[in-house]
């Protein structure tokens, strides 16, 4: 186990360097000068050379890159060119916020999402069934910014209900996790509708009838966990892209999150930040993908002993 | 829909009460809600107007503005400049302390401005110090200031922000990352700044009587418009700035809300590029300036908040003198067009910035313009993309800017600041921002003349030319001063928006 | 205990009505269809008495399977529906219950309780999620009513019943750690788990291996007599019939044509179908006194296509084909699918290479025509060495050997017509221009016996065995000399084998065709083969002339293999087959430990025999 | 055996012919496409044409949807726009297909290190948050509609190749790719008419499915201030430019937001029934 946690973990190393290489290439070619963006528009030509200086934007780019990286790997992540900030701190403060709004997503939507596939399959191709799919299809086809902003009209503007936006109590976590988790529950319920009906048709689902058992035992007990196991690796891939930060629901609720914190620093060609954050992401979709991994091989022990 | 979610969201409950409680609407606290992120709390390393605000609640400088930016002193209570305007002798307030109780002298003045201009520590202010040569420590309380050069409008740099003094105590203290730790002579003193949220409290040794009113101060970054109005509109927030002009009707209908709207030093304009073709052809900048409707542009993009501009300053700017307008009439700019010889019009390529309210003047513009016959190519650049389009070049020949949607306010509150960056002939970027590439001889001079002196009235008529020679050369498509709108709750009063956008909040009350 | 089992229970029971445990009447079936309900069994009658064994046999698609669903009323979980007749069930406490008119829950005290079932995949019939012990004990504790302790000893109890060795750790394993013959006995052990008065096993043998089959099938029995359970068997294989049958069903397209005591219906089967299915069947043994091989076909001629002494079309050399076994980045050891393997296959001759699941003989062809690619040996096409071929002899090699493979369905394209896929290797190897090509297909299809507009079809419009004709015309478009037949047959119905089997030697004859005939069927084998070579655990252990391996076989798996081939003759039924238990070793081996190969040891003319340790057999 | 001869394509339809909710949405879909041709004929208004006298009005009997900050007719823009957001759906999906699709038919068909490399590119692709990339991709190209649509072709690289490695590799094992290997048919006959129709019906239900994603990105990226150039009517555009008057002129943003909704559903719909037609585990 251990063993092969270290060669996993070896084995993302080289995806990490690419990463790393394409992120600095990326952030690189876009246009505009980080030393002009830092210095405003007031400062003159020869103060802009001394600031990009002090980023470290002299050289030949591929020095700057080593030292960059070289940096990086002794975890010296730099500062913020835009707040002057370690940029350790800058994530570090919005780490959290992004990470529990996700996780509250994610929860919520898969548990509703799972329910309602199960729900649909049970009862494939009846009224029921169309119904809920056509609802839960109509959770990932709503613009999610128009969306959040019909929802604080009615909740914290006609309501009062809950607040606008920001960071804090759970009331917080209401519209904002709604709006980013209804596409996922969405996609979760198509999903694991349609592993569910596939897995029933299984032999084994009739073994388990064939017992004795009843419809809901039969599917609950026998179908679902068969089910289940696709949508591990469905959860985890849509956890990896909620936690790179869902940009458009942290900007509409105004939520102190990564995403936003990315679109900043990229207008304000922020490279630190910039690098730092898509490392970040990489680095959390490497290790959630790990975890889908070890989370499939728990339920599925067909690889989980091979 | 709402219901499940919620009761969802119960079981975790638990583990979200870390961070925050809840906003804070106790009796003495006021929110305020910005467009944008705090960036950082070192003055002299700021260049954004939010920032700056930020600032202001807690670090003053020798000089500030009052609610109407009329400059009045504030930590200085005198100043005596010589006739060549190179020595400046500055009295300083008596009994003034930090917060971290530092005393107030001219120790503390000399350590904080050779902090802000020593060329080591790069901070983003130091041009604005550039022509000081040297600051001495005369007494206790005197200072005096000697430039390189002379300086006539040097007075209106001390009253920047970025000439707010720190608390020596803070900056032997925290060097680098005093940018996170203010300490100043403000109403309020620093608490917190986490994202989005800096929170001030009240400072309760602050040298004018009876003041700050209120025991808290927060202020806090929602960019997104919908999102600010709801939180006013919630109570979540008692002041909002800007306030979006489209939503007025919504904020005038609720009976515990303002809309306050000020006159602002905001100047919004189209530089056309004088070195080009077509727009090297004084008839053709005159022709594009007829043909677009002011009163409209302010009707459809700042909901009629605003005034049009009548000279390349705005009004509220010391020395501005009004203008001939230019009356809109398409048929006269078709008549110039055609004697320009681009009787069909004319194809080119517009850039702003990408906000949504740019991005609707652009296209506003855009209308304008095909009603006679220039097609426009609308651009909207993203930050960075429009400082390697435009502010980056090189050279005025490198430079492919054709028309370019801008806006400016004079953050000194000064003509110079209002006419040299944007149109003075050795302004061009990358230096600073005359994107017309307008280069006058006549209004270089008075540039000059105006800079050389303090004495007030010669630089009003050097900068009264000036203006003159500017509006009939057009090389500005001129268009409107905004106002500055923010909405508030009734029961909050003395918060102030300066005409630059700044804001005054010592005088903040909740009633 | 054996002893009851040696007689015939069918002849000692009384045929007394009353006594049915179960009887179907007039039971008519519709499942669901692409246009509507389709009827797929109609006005069935059948009975079952407590301790018999009915066998229900047909054809795929005679609707034999629909009616176990029917009678567990797993059917109404399929879509189906029972759309006549009644199925009156004489539970333990003696009431008598038509199954038609019960509702789900009374079905379910029914089903595992009273009604076991055991079904055709073992591989896919349990969950792959739970443990075996839990899937057994669900079911006791569901029905005895007794707790999670005893439930599990008697799991225990149970998989020693059924004779799975090291019960207690087989208790804990998942369905996929074992063997396909382990899985079938956990099915019988779960499906007994509850003493059922009445055991349905649907191919409960199919998928198994032959010495697995057998070994399954005397279980079966042992627990019938046990238990004293009715077993309705279902079955395709008249020699299994004839081996466990008491009395037998013949279905036909939904419909009963014939219902018989098993003997009387072997000796004087009185419906052409019937008589037809018993014609087709091969029959191990048939042809022991010929030394040719000679087709299905009524009046068929031996087939003597070889000429002595032809120099041989294909000639394998030593090959072997190894697949490496990582455990992520380290090898962790080999399975030696092929090892060493030697043999030469002349113009006009057929070699069948038999042996189990497992043993190689699909990787050797597969070796042949660089499906792998060998790790050591030679091939050698009419003498020129193609192991390590150049383009031309690469182009030569897929045009001289043909594959026909076993699954006729997957075999084709299903996106492509019938005659773009017997074209393509015309023109792959440019062999014909516009309309030639055209021709040349029209005279496959001639060849192969259907009609010149399947051209336009696609492959599901047509029944396996016209798919297999199809697949065998492609083969046949290159002109080869040599054809591959990997289990050609194999999925196909016995009808359709017969004919297709003698398709491919009346081609042989034609062309003087070349034939690998890779096969588990001995019999069929028997038919088809001028030479034999037996393959086990990856190697040859004898090859020979067919008459020699078969009638005087010399490797102990060779004849192992033999005599665990069910006989379609019930006056021949084995009292207890002589089956060796257990299951064949695993190929794999870890990577120090290389498998002995001595060259084959002569014991007859042209017959060879491995006297070396193979898998710990002689 | 039928004697009618079925197509694949037949036996496609006849089981599509069943999924109702597809068979509407997919009409819903030819409707919209049908309009967004016919715009010049049926809209009432030109789509860019101001009327500084009728600002923000709501819907009346000149302006069946009202009128916007420029007195232009929500109607009209809407219809001209199903042009711009169906284009932007259609192309940005077609390119993303086409490169996706490349990639992972020779990725899955070729394996090995050419697997390795290609495989790994796309996880780096999709470790890279999409809108960063496309924020990118816009800043280095520019603002417009064509870049918007190249970004957003960039995010679904990654997923058709992935699906269409997934679907080569099981099709190389299949039975008759490798019949059609020991026929001898060359690599790239193998992997154009032997694989690459095999992984097409995913790939359809997939582009289906993507459509509608592809035309909410749009969406999004407008309202990141990074979307479609001004006056273009996309919807996304009008959406995210509208909201700046909800509260006052909230038709705006109802019906453009209307239109998006329904459109992606469509799509999403449309892709679930394909996917109930074309899946083979899934028929009936």
């Amino acid at each position: 186990m251990l063993s092969y946690l270290l060669r996993r973990l070896a084995g993302s190393l080289p995806v990490l360097l690419a990463v790393s290489i394409f992120v600095f290439g990326f952030v690189h070619a876009l246009p505009g000068d980080p030393a002009r963006l830092q210095a405003g528009p007031e400062a003159s030509p020869a103060e802009i050379e001394a600031i990009r200086a002090d980023m470290g934007l002299d050289g030949p780019i591929w020095s700057q890159y080593l030292r960059w990286a070289g940096h990086t790997v002794q975890g010296q992540l730099g500062v913020s060119t835009k707040t002057r900030q370690p940029v350790a701190q800058v994530i570090g403060e919005r780490f959290w916020p992004t990470m529990w709004l996700t996780l509250v997503s994610m929860v919520w939507s898969t548990v509703l999402g799972v329910g309602l596939g199960v729900f649909s399959a049970l009862r494939r191709g009846s009224a029921a069934d169309q119904a809920s799919m056509v609802v839960a299809i109509s959770g990932v086809s709503f613009p999610s910014f128009w969306l959040g902003l019909l929802l604080i009209d009615l909740f914290s503007v006609q309501l009062g209900w809950l607040p606008t936006g920001g960071y804090g109590t759970w009331q917080h976590y209401v519209m904002p996790s709604f709006t980013l988790g209804i596409g996922v529950a969405a996609v979760m319920a198509r999903f694991t509708r349609s592993a569910f009906v596939e897995v029933a048709r299984e032999d084994f689902v009739r073994t388990a009838r064939m017992k004795g058992l009843s419809r809901s035992v039969v599917a609950w007990k026998h179908t679902l966990r068969n089910a289940l196991i696709p949508v591990i690796t469905l959860t985890g891939l849509q956890f990896g892209f909620l936690l790179g930060g869902a940009i458009v629901v942290e900007t509409v609720f105004s939520w102190p999150g990564l995403g936003r914190l990315l679109v900043d620093s990229v207008s304000f060609r922020d490279y630190p930040v910039i690098q730092a954050e898509i490392m970040l992401f990489s680095v959390e979709f490497l290790l959630i993908n790990l975890g889908v991994d070890l989370l499939y091989a728990a339920a599925n022990p067909e690889i989980r002993l091979s | 829909m709402f219901r499940r979610t919620a009761l969802l969201a119960l079981p975790l409950v638990a583990a979200f009460t870390l961070g925050q409680a809840a906003p804070v609407r106790a009796e003495g606290a006021i929110t305020i809600a910005l467009d944008a992120n705090i960036v950082g709390l070192d003055p002299a390393d700021l260049n954004d107007n939010l920032s700056m605000t930020a600032t202001r609640t807690m670090i003053q400088g020798l000089y500030g503005f009052d609610k109407d930016m009329k400059m009045v002193p504030v930590l200085a209570e005198s100043t005596d400049a010589n006739a060549e305007a190179t020595e400046f002798v500055v009295h300083l307030r008596h009994g003034v302390v930090f917060h971290d109780g530092a005393p107030f002298n001219a120790e503390a003045v000399k350590l904080s401005f050779d902090r802000a201009r020593d060329p080591a520590n790069h901070l983003k202010r130091a041009s604005l110090y550039a022509p000081i040569k040297s600051v001495d420590v005369v007494d206790e309380f005197t200072v005096k200031i000697t430039l390189n050069a002379p300086f006539g409008a040097f007075i209106n740099n001390l009253a920047h922000q970025a000439f707010a003094i720190s608390s020596p105590k803070a900056i032997a203290t925290y060097g680098k990352d005093l940018g996170r730790h203010p300490v100043g002579t403000g109403p309020y003193k620093f608490v917190s700044w986490e994202t989005d949220t800096l929170t001030v409290a009240k400072n309760e040794h602050y040298w004018k009587p009876g003041l700050p009113k209120i025991d808290k101060l927060v202020i806090h970054s929602t960019p997104e418009n919908g999102s600010r109005m709801a939180m006013l509109q919630a109570g979540e927030a008692q002041y909002i700035y800007p306030a979006p002009p489209e939503l007025v009707k919504v904020l005038e209908k609720s009976p515990n809300l303002d809309v306050v709207a000020s006159r602002s030093i905001y100047a919004r304009y189209v530089a056309m590029n004088t070195l080009r073709k077509p727009f090297d052809d004084k008839r053709v900048r005159l022709a594009l300036n007829y043909a677009v409707d002011k009163a409209a542009y302010l009707k459809v993009v700042f909901n009629g908040y605003g005034v049009p501009l009548d000279s390349p300053l705005p009004t509220l700017l010391p020395g501005h003198v009004s203008q001939t307008p230019y009356p809109y009439d398409p048929a006269k700019a078709k008549a110039l067009l055609a004697e320009a010889g681009y009787p069909n019009g004319f194809e080119t390529v517009l850039w702003g910035g990408n906000s949504t309210i740019t991005v609707r003047g652009l296209q506003f513009l855009q209308q304008q313009l095909a009603a006679v016959g220039v097609k426009v190519s609308v651009e909207p650049l993203e930050s960075g993309v429009a400082a390697a389009k435009i502010w980056n070049v090189k050279t005025p020949e490198e430079a492919t800017t054709m028309l370019h949607y801008t806006g400016w306010s004079a953050s000194t509150g000064d003509a110079d600041w209002g006419l040299r960056p944007l149109l003075y002939g050795k302004a061009y970027p990358p230096v600073l921002f005359n994107t017309a590439y307008y280069d006058s001889p006549k209004l270089d001079a008075d540039i000059e003349a105006g800079l050389t002196t303090a004495d007030a009235a010669k630089r009003l008529a050097a900068y009264a030319d000036a203006q003159a020679v500017a509006w009939q050369d057009a090389p500005w498509i001129f268009l409107g001063s905004d106002d500055n709108l923010s909405a508030k709750a009734k029961n909050v009063s003395g918060i102030y928006v300066l005409p630059d956008g700044q804001m005054l909040t010592e005088e903040a009350a909740i009633h | 205990m054996a002893e009851t089992v040696t007689q015939h229970p069918a002849l000692t029971m009384p045929a007394s009505a009353g006594a049915d445990l179960l009887r179907v009447q007039g039971l008519s079936l519709a499942m669901p269809g692409a246009d509507g309900p389709v009827t797929v069994v109609q006005e069935l009658d059948l009975a079952v008495r407590a301790g018999e064994t009915v066998a229900l046999v047909g054809e795929s698609g005679s609707g034999k399977s629909v009616t176990a669903l029917a009678i567990t009323r797993l059917l109404d979980d399929t879509g189906g529906r029972i759309t006549a007749g009644r199925i009156d069930f004489t539970t333990r406490d003696g009431a008598r219950l038509d199954l038609v008119a019960l509702d789900d829950a009374a079905m379910r005290r029914l089903r595992g309780a009273e009604i076991g079932m055991v079904f055709q995949e073992p591989m896919t019939s349990l969950n792959p999620v739970m443990r075996v012990d839990e899937q057994i004990a669900e079911a006791i504790r569901l029905h005895r009513g007794m707790d999670d302790a005893a439930a599990l000893a008697e799991a225990k109890r149970l998989l020693d019943r059924v004779r799975v060795a090291d019960a207690p750790r087989q208790l804990q394993r998942f369905p996929f750690e074992l063997s396909g013959g382990m899985r079938q006995r956990v099915m019988i052990a779960l499906a007994i788990s509850c003493r059922p008065r009445l055991l349905i096993a649907d191919e409960p043998t199919t998928a198994l291996d032959v010495t697995v089959q057998a070994q399954v099938l005397r279980l079966l029995r042992e627990l019938q007599a046990e238990y004293g359970m009715g077993l309705l068997f279902i079955t395709h294989d008249m020699g299994v019939v004839a081996e466990i049958a008491d009395r037998v069903a013949v279905l036909q397209r939904g419909r009963c044509v014939e219902q018989n005591e098993t003997a009387a219906l072997f000796a004087a089967p009185s419906h052409a179908y019937t008589r037809m299915l018993l014609d087709a069947v091969p029959m191990l043994g048939a042809l022991a006194d010929e030394a040719l091989p000679r087709s299905f076909a009524k009046d068929s001629l031996p087939q003597d296509t070889v000429t002595p002494g032809a120099a041989p079309v294909l000639e394998v050399r030593g090959i072997a084909t190894r697949f490496p076994v990582r455990r992520g980045l380290r090898l962790r050891g080999r399975v030696h699918a092929v090892e060493q393997v030697s043999f030469a296959v002349r113009p006009g001759e057929t070699l069948g290479l038999v042996g189990e699941s497992g043993c190689g003989k699909s990787t050797t062809g597969r070796s042949i025509v660089r499906l792998e690619l060998p790790d050591e040996g030679q091939v050698l096409l009419e003498g020129t060495d193609i192991s390590r071929p150049s383009g031309a002899d690469l182009a030569r090699l897929h045009r001289e050997i043909q594959v026909v493979f076993q699954d006729p369905y997957a075999a084709l394209n299903p996106r492509l017509t019938l005659g773009y896929s017997i074209a393509e290797p015309i023109r792959t190897h440019g062999l014909a221009k516009g309309d030639a090509i055209e021709a040349r297909v029209r005279s496959l299809l001639a060849d192969v016996g259907l009609p010149a507009e399947f051209a336009q079809r696609y492959p599901h419009e047509l029944s396996g065995g016209q798919r297999q004709r199809v697949c065998i015309a492609r083969a046949l478009a290159s002109e080869p000399k040599l054809i591959i037949a990997d289990e050609a047959v194999a999925a196909l119905d016995v009808s359709i084998r017969a004919q297709v089997v003698n398709l491919l030697m009346d081609l042989q004859r034609r062309h003087r065709l070349a034939m690998l005939f890779i096969s588990h069927d001995m019999a069929v084998v028997e038919r088809v083969s001028h030479r034999v070579a037996v393959m086990y655990l990856g190697q040859i252990v004898e090859i020979g002339p067919r008459q020699a391996v078969m009638q005087t076989p010399q490797h102990a798996y060779t004849q192992r293999l033999l005599a665990a081939v069910p006989i379609p003759d019930p006056a021949r039924r084995r009292a207890l087959p002589p089956v060796a238990e257990g299951e064949v070793p695993s190929p794999m081996r870890r990577l120090e430990d290389a498998p002995i190969v001595a060259p084959l040891v002569r014991v007859g003319p042209d017959h060879f025999v491995a006297r070396h340790s193979v898998g710990g057999l002689y | 055996m039928s004697d009618t001869i079925r197509t694949p394509f037949g036996e496609f339809w006849r089981r599509f012919k069943r999924q109702r909710v597809a068979l509407v949405a997919g009409g819903l879909i030819v409707l919209v496409i049908l309009a967004a041709i016919a715009a010049p004929l049926i809209a009432p208004y030109a789509p860019a044409e101001p009327d500084y006298n009728s600002i923000l009005e709501g819907p009346s009997a000149a302006h069946f949807l009202g009128t916007d900050a420029y007195g232009r007719d929500v109607l009209s823009r809407i219809i001209w726009g199903a042009q711009v957001s169906l284009t932007v759906g259609f192309l940005s999906v077609a390119l993303g297909l086409l490169v996706g699709v490349a990639l992972g038919l020779v990725s899955g068909f070729l394996g090995g290190w050419v697997d390795s490399i290609l495989m790994r590119l796309m996880d780096v692709l999709l470790a890279f948050p999409g809108i960063v990339l496309a924020i990118g991709v816009v800043a280095v190209l520019g603002p417009g509609i064509d870049n918007v649509i190249y970004a957003i072709a960039v995010f679904s690289v990654p997923v058709f190749a992935r699906l269409v490695r997934g679907s080569a590799l099981a099709l190389k094992q299949s039975l008759y790719v490798q019949a059609a290997r020991t026929i001898g048919v060359r690599a790239p006959a193998l992997m154009l008419r032997h694989i690459l129709p095999g992984c097409l019906p995913a790939v359809i239900v997939y582009a289906s499915l993507r459509l509608g994603t592809s035309i909410l990105t749009a969406a999004s990226l407008s309202f990141i201030g990074l979307g479609a150039r001004p006056p273009s009517p996309e919807w996304g555009a009008m959406l995210a430019d509208g909201r700046s008057y909800l509260g006052v002129a909230d038709h705006l943003t109802l019906f453009p937001g209307i239109a998006i909704f329904l459109v992606v559903l469509a799509f999403n719909l449309l892709g679930d029934g394909l996917r109930d037609a074309l899946d083979q585990k899934l028929r009936t």
